[in-house]
């Protein structure tokens, strides 16, 4: 039996989603003419301003695209679900936002993304623009501390291309632009855990296999497999498991602050990431270390899968400055 | 024998065929260590360079032209990992045919060869990495070793397909470290590499295609 | 076997929620002092202004409190999951609000809450706080046409709650807030599906059973069954389906004007909303009304309940205003 | 037979207890035709209303002021339709015994049918609804009509279970048109009302521990 879902043809749900997400947000979002898959921030990019290009694999929305907007990122190139977009997109956004200044390319740590954004940044540099990347490696769950370089980039974007965007709409240059950007994603760290699978739209069959009692620690935004499989535990327990983690490598003095994302990987409701919540304000308390803002929601969703992560964002005064920039995106706002 | 772009085509359309047969084992075999999605990237990616070259002029279009249709085809339709590797792979070939218009033997395992060469150098992986270059190597290496023993085409790929065949196989040994699969560490112990085991169909595919 | 939830304790679980939900959001929501399931607005309730309290049962979040800000509600009062809060909490809200202006209580039509809003109004009056109510009754599928009183609040609250917020943000009369409320509430339209059941805390067990391959037309947002059981179908046709009844109320006019809600009862994520919302478009383009405003995502949810809900918000001049006014609140921001 | 406070004490530990049984029952009743959510609501109401009165000093409260905190305990508690309706249920059971320190068997029928009557006049329902009055009603009047020929207390309640008894099953018949069941029209058809049912669970647990 097929899993549930509202679509028409599998082969057809990502085009048929970015047609509905541009019917509903004419004002923040529009395509790149003839490549429907780069999507550009009506306001945003402009002259001498660096271009911040984000972009991945359909299925976390409202990452990616509903972070192109004032503030934030310029344009995003949209991939199937679960896929990096190929070269063509990202270099048609690349060019779209282009005004001289750089365009940065920022995007979570995965084989195929590397290879894509990498071709498209070769291509772009032909058409002279100067394009530099930095990869979010977040995900502590994903490699060892000592090669954090390995890292998946998961829900922890939020963070890093939200300073990256304040930096760019700040009129940065583009090596402070670069330099904040990669700053930003080392002061990110991310856990999560998942509970039941998600399923392709053009498969429909459960993307893993798990027990109706097991949860699996560190398992990624794209169901691939975590650190280990666990009887699921009590929302306390799992919110320390994954806090642990975190501040074992974060190693916040008394007195710092952060900013927080709970963030759901599609199905896990409000009222669980509000009770993971409580616990992170409890375990930071003790700790003495303050929240300076936090998001709780869908930010980087694996589409139905059910889970969560939990994102910490060491914030210095820079950081800080960046996250409290203002921002107008099509499906999120701040500042 | 003789391949020319009509058997090109044609072999895109049996690629095309068996990637949608295989669709879901590899996709369930890429469920187990990664994200579930590589059958369809396969299948919509050969779809894809299927649907293009069958659009071109035969007559008009040399080896190379349609290969690097193909390429940009399959990369445009698919991105992801497989994208930017079976295009690279489709590019490279076309490059090592460049000016012929039709295939002899050797021609033909040195096009196999240059797709070998292809992913290898895009995605950097080396053999014992759990990828499906695993498959890819072996295949393009004995697919030479053949024809340099004398044998014609039907029996080079022959060999290759075998070579890819246990390749895969000898994937389950291994610990990825290159690719999504390579966070799992000792957990990628055990199964099959998805992007060896679609190599292997597809290898098949155009063994068959271009020698029957 | 039990579903899977991240929580500590069902018994605990909307408790624990709100202390999450306060420590996210504490430059939004403080809870009333002894009364820690009366919700209100830090910025918001001020002299002269007529209060708003809106509020309902737990499980779904972000509705209420997610609407409780600048500009829209001042107050939410938090009942247990799926059901209504009692008159106790409700009353602290109205107290917490009340300048003398006048206090609107808005919510959905239920026999739960109608009764426990009806006595803390009472209670309200022997303080002399002046209450009146304006029952929320969008969803189309929960009785006939000429039985529109009886119909159950949904979805559609959002736009409803969201004008007779921006009437008292605008410091009108408390009349001109009742009728605005009462109108915005006329011309309000929800029809909901649902795919899969989701699970109460305490229970942990399916709240209702619904084959593999079926959907429920007009089920209500505490899984009530609703019109038909069907196979399911293409997002095309479950939408046509939704959207036939709601415009054959509706009625519009070419030229008319609609803001468009396309919501997830939970887990149904947004790649389907979206897809969904592409042939809202479509189908409003054919008879020639305009969408003035679109939102896309988890606004009044059902737990993990898979299924989504469509509504129409036909706008005049006036309700028009009122959604463009601007609200800062927890959950949500526009304008 | 004489009630005392410390035998209502008692008799809310009863159905207290009772609730925590018949919970997912009741929820499961409720998720046919309802929100699924009764038996919690009935279990957490009953609950508070058993810890609420077993803090009082039974020496100091009479059974007025035990059965006022009762409704007030249990409406905190719960809130949805049980809330008030049960509520007001205690809050007129607690006005009809107004003076009394202890309750012989007609003042504890006038009790029982007094928290009939107080359902019935918050939830404005009228039997044949398919709501908890097609219980309570027909019990309330089985318990007088008993009391009335003579009976005693233990006869009286009897009678008010058994007909309550009867009164839930015939909700099977009925179409809901009150409370959340009454949008199914038709389709409520079959399905026990989870409030008459519970209140099955109620007078039964009352009977039983004040009888007894
Ligand atoms: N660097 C690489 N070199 C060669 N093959 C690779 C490399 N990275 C990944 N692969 C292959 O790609 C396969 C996965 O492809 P696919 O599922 O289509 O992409 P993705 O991992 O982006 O979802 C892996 O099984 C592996 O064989
Ligand atoms: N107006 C009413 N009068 C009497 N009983 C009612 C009324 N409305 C609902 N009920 C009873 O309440 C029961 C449902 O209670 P419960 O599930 O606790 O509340 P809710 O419907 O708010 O979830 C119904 O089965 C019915 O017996
Ligand atoms: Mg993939
Ligand atoms: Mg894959
Ligand atoms: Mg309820
Ligand atoms: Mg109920």
């Amino acid at each position: 039996m097929q899993t549930k879902k509202i679509i028409n043809d599998g082969n057809r749900a990502v085009d048929e989603m970015l047609e509905g997400i541009l019917a509903a947000h004419p004002r923040h979002l529009k395509s790149v003419d003839g490549s429907p898959r780069s999507i550009i921030a009506r306001d945003g990019p402009r002259q001498g301003k660096v271009g911040l290009v984000i972009g991945g694999g359909s299925g976390h929305e409202p990452s990616f695209l509903g972070f192109v907007g004032k503030g934030l990122a310029d344009a995003a190139a949209i991939g199937n679900v679960f896929a990096s977009p190929p070269p063509d997109p990202i270099l048609e956004c690349a060019k779209a936002v282009s005004s001289g200044a750089g365009v940065l390319f920022m995007y979570g740590n995965y084989a195929g993304d590397v290879m894509n954004f990498d071709m498209a940044a070769e291509m772009a540099a032909m058409d002279d623009i100067e394009v530099r990347t930095v990869l979010s490696t977040d995900d502590v769950a994903s490699a060892p501390r000592d090669q954090r370089h390995k890292r998946r980039g998961v829900a922890g974007n939020f963070f890093i291309f939200k300073a990256a965007g304040a930096a760019c709409d700040r009129m940065l240059s583009f090596d402070e632009c670069e330099r904040i950007a990669g700053k930003a994603n080392d002061h990110t760290f991310t856990m999560g855990v998942a509970l039941s699978p998600c399923s392709l739209p053009q498969t429909r069959r459960p993307n893993f296999e798990i027990e109706p009692d097991e949860m699996e620690i560190g398992m990624g935004i794209h169901g691939e497999p975590g650190i280990a499989r666990e009887k699921l535990k009590t929302a306390d327990e799992i919110t320390d498991e994954m806090l642990d983690r975190i501040l074992g490598e974060m190693a916040p003095a008394r007195g710092d602050k952060v900013a927080v994302l709970v963030n759901s990987l599609g199905s896990t409701p409000l009222m669980e990431l509000y009770i993971m919540n409580r616990r992170v304000k409890q375990r930071l308390d003790e700790i003495g270390v303050s929240i300076h803002a936090s998001w709780v929601g869908n930010y980087c969703t694996s589409l139905e899968m059910a889970g969560a992560s939990i994102t910490l964002h060491r914030l210095d005064g820079e950081l800080q400055t960046m996250l409290d920039h203002p921002c107008d995106c099509a499906m999120f706002r701040a500042g | 024998m003789t391949i020319d772009t009509a058997r090109l085509v044609a072999m895109f359309a049996a690629i095309a065929n068996a990637m949608s047969a295989d669709r879901d084992r590899l996709c369930a075999l890429d469920g187990v260590i990664g994200d579930a999605d590589h059958g369809i990237a396969m299948e919509l990616g050969f779809s894809a360079a299927r649907d293009a070259v069958a659009a071109l002029d035969t007559a008009a279009a040399d080896p190379t032209a349609l290969l690097n249709t193909a390429a940009k085809s399959f990369l445009n339709a698919v991105g992801a990992s497989s994208g930017p590797l079976y295009a690279t792979a489709l590019m490279r070939g076309a490059a090592a045919v460049k000016g012929k218009t039709t295939l002899d033997d050797a021609e033909t395992v040195a096009l196999f060869q240059a797709m070998a060469k292809g992913i290898q150098d895009r995605g950097k992986a080396e053999p014992g990495e759990k990828t499906m270059i695993d498959a890819w190597a072996p295949a393009a290496q004995a697919a030479g070793e053949a024809l340099a023993s004398g044998k014609g085409l039907a029996a080079s790929l022959e060999a290759a397909a075998q070579a890819a065949k246990a390749g895969a196989e000898a994937t389950k040994a291994m610990i990825a470290t290159k690719g999504r699969a390579s966070r799992l560490g000792e957990r990628s112990l055990g199964h099959m590499d998805p992007g060896a085991a679609s190599a292997v169909t597809v290898i098949e595919a155009m063994r068959v295609a271009l020698t029957s």
